[in-house]
């Protein structure tokens, strides 16, 4: 018979040890996982530097991200200088049902305006709420974490980029 | 004599008068063969030359995309050139097949190329060579519309028997792209790099 | 119960067996439910379990699954046969009570001490496949046939290991009624020594592993779960049950469980006795005794449950044939031998 | 048993369960054989089941159309297609560095090994190459995501034979190991942390030594997996002599990878392809088991699991310091040619063909994916199979729908 005692038994030596061993899982609403820093759970808008240049929006492989702007003449910086036009942001939207977390327009942001954030808890009953607008986005900014420092033997950050 | 150079020499002379042309594309193989050879070439492949392996069979189709590109400023779409230009080793037309075989022995492999016909593409098939080229075959006739005579049962594989057109090819056009207007068309600011940049980034620190 | 059954009289005694009957089967389902398919098996997957309903442990949880079940809509698909498809879950649950009826716990407290207790019961607990039949093949569904097949199939092969493993228990009491072989046990010796009577997996060691091979295979549990068989047949006979008649099969699942664990508990551990204890305190300890070695022999069976893979039907087969019966039998021959040179 | 000493070839295996008749048959068809004499007299008629799109057994979306005689598979026919997203079209309309974005999707479980053949044949055709470091930390975190794909697996086969319990264990260790990749990429499933000519980012702080751990965590769960479900002699009942894939017809239907090498086929492409990542200077046993049946499978997978644990080891010893990316313009613009480049992942052989006209997206992009060809063979092994066993097969050759259907 193909039977040999140790197999079998050996199983259950394994399950019963594991029950004893208690568990490894986190009870979720009581208790939260904290992920690491650069977790891409939720991207955050800084407003104040966006340009609304639109290169976020140009380089996002899904086009979930809308943009609308308009220019305003501000006074000259000096004295006698000519007046300047700026950019107003009017709507900055991310739409996190079709988002696919890839990351490329933080990473295409000339402007330090966009972060990750590891934040997750955003889950929405209704699909048109994942549309996050400018303040929502801009309220993640908050939880983005410090820039972690690197691993032994990285070569120092020559980009100035964050 | 480098490896690639040995090989091309082997395989050249074993397949003889069925290449019409061959080339090396980054390291690997590229040859073209006559289309009616197309089976043959799979035979001496496999028993001559011992590519017992079937990597893939798929084709490919040369025109350029028409919906590509249209909009005068949108980098939506990458840019692609508006001439019919070819691949390594050439092509006759619009429309061809390719396929790599390898060896799981001698740790070869290369890639084959056939013109089809681009008003009716016809191709042999190579089931009975290597049993696993049915399911490339179907994929690359349900996306391509090139049919593979002698092919057990060329019937759909990944869409609806009911589905008309054949969306690999060029001219089919990518839905998704179309209905929905491109969020980066909106604003014409001008981009970083660009002589206004440094101007646009200064007030945007102000700002 | 005793003293109860002198003032209340006989058909109030009745109604009152059948009441106890009628909680025991759903309350067993619950306790060996919650302790081994919620508990147990979490820890031994590292995990918890439920841990919310009720508070302490997520002990409400199959409570509150159960109220679930009885609030949602019965759906019967079209094409079932809708008579036997709706009856179908009653016989596996009224198997499962029927089997209580013989099982003692404790001197009195039977609801019938059957002179052929032990063939009763066993002849009981295969009624239920009756059910499972009706419920595959009622169900217009072919995974439920099959799994209902295979269920019979099941129950051939396994019907004659588990009958001819307590033979040898039965040989050894010299009596086919529980409560005989309970007290059997209780007044033995081990070789003259009574400290713990002659609980009879110790001589029959044997066929106590037998009946509990044989069990997982009537119970349908794994290594033997083909009739439900999760990742081939979805979940086989009951793939079209919900709502209630779902719970019935949960019922009748664990209640069967309940069943025979303490049919294994009685046969070969003891049943409610301990051993120097009679009278009045065996009569109020009895469940209790009972209940724990219930709940020993159980989590045997669950702990093997959720360990092994499952068997092939083929594979079932032969190890039924060419294994078990060979092995009974022997067993059998062996006792008689011994009973009668001693 | 141990099968590296007493390799067991079909026909001597688990004669108990399996009895085998003495003449010669096509492997797998042995039973079928036997089982006909008997059915001649007790015809039965036959049955055509659906596993799927909605089964368990079928991780996902593909669909069996099976013809069973009683419990018996006369024919199956796999529908796939029902997660087709085209991936091959989409990548025509799309930049280089949005396509890893979406091949990032193909496999899911192990993403990360999908991005590294694509991004090294735009690099190829670029012709620039990743710094050392890069193709470390590239390499580290292919062998990781081989990892984590494989620990799913070794519970999950659990699972489908019949067992619940392994495929806890299974996602319970994988965790470590899809944290570390998080910690490092910012991303569980999609990490997207490849560039061309390098890496989106260094390592963070602490990540080697953490690794080293998980390490000795995953060399663990090897050894629980072997005697939790390898051991099992009812494991070993189920998975012995079912599914053979003689080695020569797997390789004529393209069924590649673990799957390959279970069936003695000693060809892998980590060592034997074009030279790729970090893997020349790396130390590495390649597994090969005699008997192409799904207890191999396992037992290869299994083997594999700890050489790539040994091989993260070795990489973080001599992980070299440096820059992780290489000198690349901002805007990626790939020169005209065609590229091939075939990696071993953890399901087989990954390969894209890249033809580039010159501009900032694919002309055209072949995707052979591992799973596709490794399925395609599924018609011709589950004939004359018992319908548990084409849970065992399905199991054992472990593929992704998202991998099958692109």
């Amino acid at each position: 018979m193909a039977f040999k005692l140790p197999g079998l038994i050996g199983g259950l030596g394994i399950t019963f040890k594991t029950m004893l061993q208690g568990a490894v899982t986190v009870q979720y609403p009581h208790e939260k996982e904290q992920p690491p820093a650069r977790s891409r759970g939720v991207i955050a808008l800084h407003e104040d530097n966006c340009t609304s240049c639109m290169l976020c929006s140009r380089a996002c492989p899904d086009w979930c991200i809308y943009i609308e702007g308009h220019k305003e003449e501000r006074p000259a910086r000096r004295e006698g200088g000519r007046p300047r036009a700026v950019n107003l942001l009017d709507r900055f939207d991310i739409d996190y049902a079709l988002c696919m977390y890839c990351g490329i327009c933080v990473e295409v942001c000339p402007f330090d305006a966009l972060f990750w954030s590891p934040e997750y808890e955003y889950s929405e009953p209704n699909i048109a709420s994942l549309l996050h607008n400018k303040d929502r986005l801009g309220e993640w900014f908050h939880t983005v974490p410090e820039v972690e420092p690197l691993e032994v033997g990285a070569a120092p950050v020559a980009k100035a980029k964050k | 004599m480098s490896d690639l150079e040995v090989l091309t020499t082997r395989v050249t002379e074993a397949l003889g008068d069925c290449v019409i042309e061959h080339a090396e594309a980054c390291g690997n193989l590229v040859l073209r063969v006559r289309l009616d050879s197309w089976r043959s070439v799979a035979e001496t492949a496999r028993n001559t030359l011992g590519c017992n392996y079937l990597s893939f069979i798929s084709g490919i189709d040369w025109m350029p995309a028409p919906t590509v590109g249209l909009i005068e400023g949108d980098t939506s779409t990458p840019a692609q050139p508006k001439e019919m230009t070819f691949g390594a080793a050439g092509s006759a037309g619009r429309f061809q097949v390719f396929a790599h075989v390898q060896s799981t022995v001698q740790h070869i492999g290369f890639t084959i190329k056939a013109d089809v016909d681009e008003a009716a593409p016809h191709c042999d098939s190579w089931v009975s060579v290597y049993p696993g080229a049915d399911w490339h075959e179907r994929e690359c006739w349900e996306m391509y519309g090139v049919v593979f005579d002698g092919h057990p049962s060329l019937r759909h594989l990944y869409l609806p028997a009911e589905f008309e057109g054949h969306p690999l090819r060029k001219d089919f056009p990518l839905l998704a792209r179309e209905v929905k207007p491109w969020p980066g068309l909106t604003d014409v600011e001008p981009m970083p790099g660009s002589e206004s940049d440094e101007e646009t980034k200064d007030e945007a620190v102000e700002a | 119960m005793s003293v109860l059954a002198l003032e209340i009289g006989w058909g109030w005694m009745l109604a009152f067996k059948a009441l106890v009957i009628l909680l025991i089967v759903p309350l067993g389902a619950l306790v060996l439910g919650y302790t081994f398919l919620l508990k147990m098996m979490s820890h031994m997957q590292s995990r918890l379990g439920p841990m919310d309903p009720g508070g302490f442990h997520g002990w409400f949880q199959l409570v509150g699954d159960g109220l679930k079940f009885l609030q949602k809509e019965d759906i019967i698909p079209e094409d079932a046969d809708r008579r036997v498809f709706a009856f179908a879950p009653v016989i596996v649950v009224i198997s499962t009570f029927l089997m209580f009826v013989v099982i003692p716990i404790g001197p009195v407290a039977i609801v019938a001490n059957l002179d052929v207790g032990v063939f009763y019961a066993l002849a009981v607990s295969s009624l239920s496949v009756i059910g499972v039949l009706m419920a595959g093949w009622s169900s217009a569904n072919k995974f439920a046939l099959m799994g209902a097949l295979r269920a019979a199939g099941q129950l051939i092969a396994y019907e004659l290991p588990l009958l001819l493993a307590v033979v040898g228990v039965v040989m050894q009491a010299g009596t086919m009624s529980l409560q005989g072989i309970v007290s059997a046990q209780q007044n033995g010796s081990i070789f003259g020594w009574s400290g713990i009577g002659n609980p009879f997996i110790f001589t029959q060691i044997i066929g106590f592993l037998l009946f509990m091979i044989a069990a997982q295979a009537e119970l349908s549990q794994t290594p033997f779960d083909m009739p439900v068989a999760e990742s081939e047949l979805v979940a086989g006979y009951m793939v079209e049950y919900s709502g209630f008649r779902f719970l019935f099969f949960f019922i009748g699942e664990f209640g069967t469980a309940t069943a025979f664990a303490a049919l294994a508990a009685t046969l070969f551990l003891g049943g409610w006795s301990l051993p120097g204890v009679h009278g009045l305190p065996a009569e109020l300890l009895g469940p209790l005794v009972l209940f724990v070695k219930l709940m020993g022999v159980a989590f045997l069976m669950f702990w093997v449950r959720f360990t092994y893979p499952r068997l092939r039907e083929d594979q079932l087969q032969a190890i039924a044939w060419k294994f078990l019966i060979p092995i009974a039998l022997a067993n059998i021959i062996v006792t008689a031998i011994i009973k009668v040179a001693f | 048993m141990s099968s590296t000493e007493q390799p067991v070839t079909p026909t001597n295996a688990s004669p108990d369960f399996n009895p085998v008749p003495d003449f010669e048959v096509a492997p797998g068809m042995q039973r079928h054989l036997a089982d006909a004499r008997v059915n001649v007299e007790l015809d039965t008629g036959d049955m055509i089941i659906n596993l799927g799109p909605q089964h368990p057994a079928t991780h996902g979306t593909l669909r069996l159309v099976v013809r069973l005689d009683g419990e018996r598979v006369i024919a199956a026919d796999p529908v796939i297609g029902y997660m087709h997203r085209g991936y091959e079209k989409l990548t025509e309309f799309r930049t280089y560095p949005q396509v890893t974005t979406l091949i990032n999707r193909i496999d899911w479980l192990s993403s990360f090994a999908n991005e590294v053949p694509f991004v090294h044949a735009a690099e190829q055709l670029m012709e620039i190459e990743a710094p050392p470091r890069a193709q470390y930390i590239r390499t580290a975190l292919t062998e990781l995501s081989r990892i984590a794909t494989f620990l799913l697996f070794l519970g999950e086969m659990g699972l489908q034979v019949g067992a619940l319990t392994p495929a806890f264990y299974g996602f319970r260790d994988r965790e470590h190991v899809l944290n570390l990749i998080e910690s490092a990429t910012g991303g569980r499933f999609h990490p997207n942390f490849n560039r061309i000519g390098g890496l989106k980012d260094d390592l963070p702080w602490g990540w080697i030594a953490e690794t080293r751990n998980v390490m000795k965590i995953v060399l663990d769960a090897c050894d629980v997996f072997e005697d939790l479900v390898l051991g099992n002699e009812i494991f070993q009942a189920r998975t012995r002599s079912v599914g053979i894939i003689p080695g020569e017809l797997g390789a004529s239907y393209g069924v590649s990878g673990s799957n390959l090498r279970a069936s003695g086929v000693d060809w892998d492409l980590r060592r034997d392809g074009a030279p790729y990542l970090s893997y020349p200077e790396l130390d590495f046993e390649v597994f090969t088991h005699p008997d192409g049946d799904s207890y191999a499978r396992y037992w290869v997978r299994l083997q594999e699991t700890r050489e790539s644990a040994r091989m993260v080891l070795q990489l973080l010893d001599k992980m070299p310091s440096g820059p992780i990316m290489a000198k690349v313009a901002r805007i990626i613009k790939v020169p005209a040619g065609e590229s091939w480049v075939e990696t071993e992942n953890p399901l087989g052989q990954m390969g894209y063909y890249v033809v580039s006209k010159g501009g900032t997206g694919p002309f055209r992009v072949k995707i052979r994916s591992a799973s596709f060809s490794n399925v395609s063979i599924l018609p011709w092994m589950l004939r004359g199979v018992y319908v548990p066993d084409v849970v065992t097969i399905l199991a054992s050759l472990y593929f992704i729908l998202g991998d099958i259907d692109r």
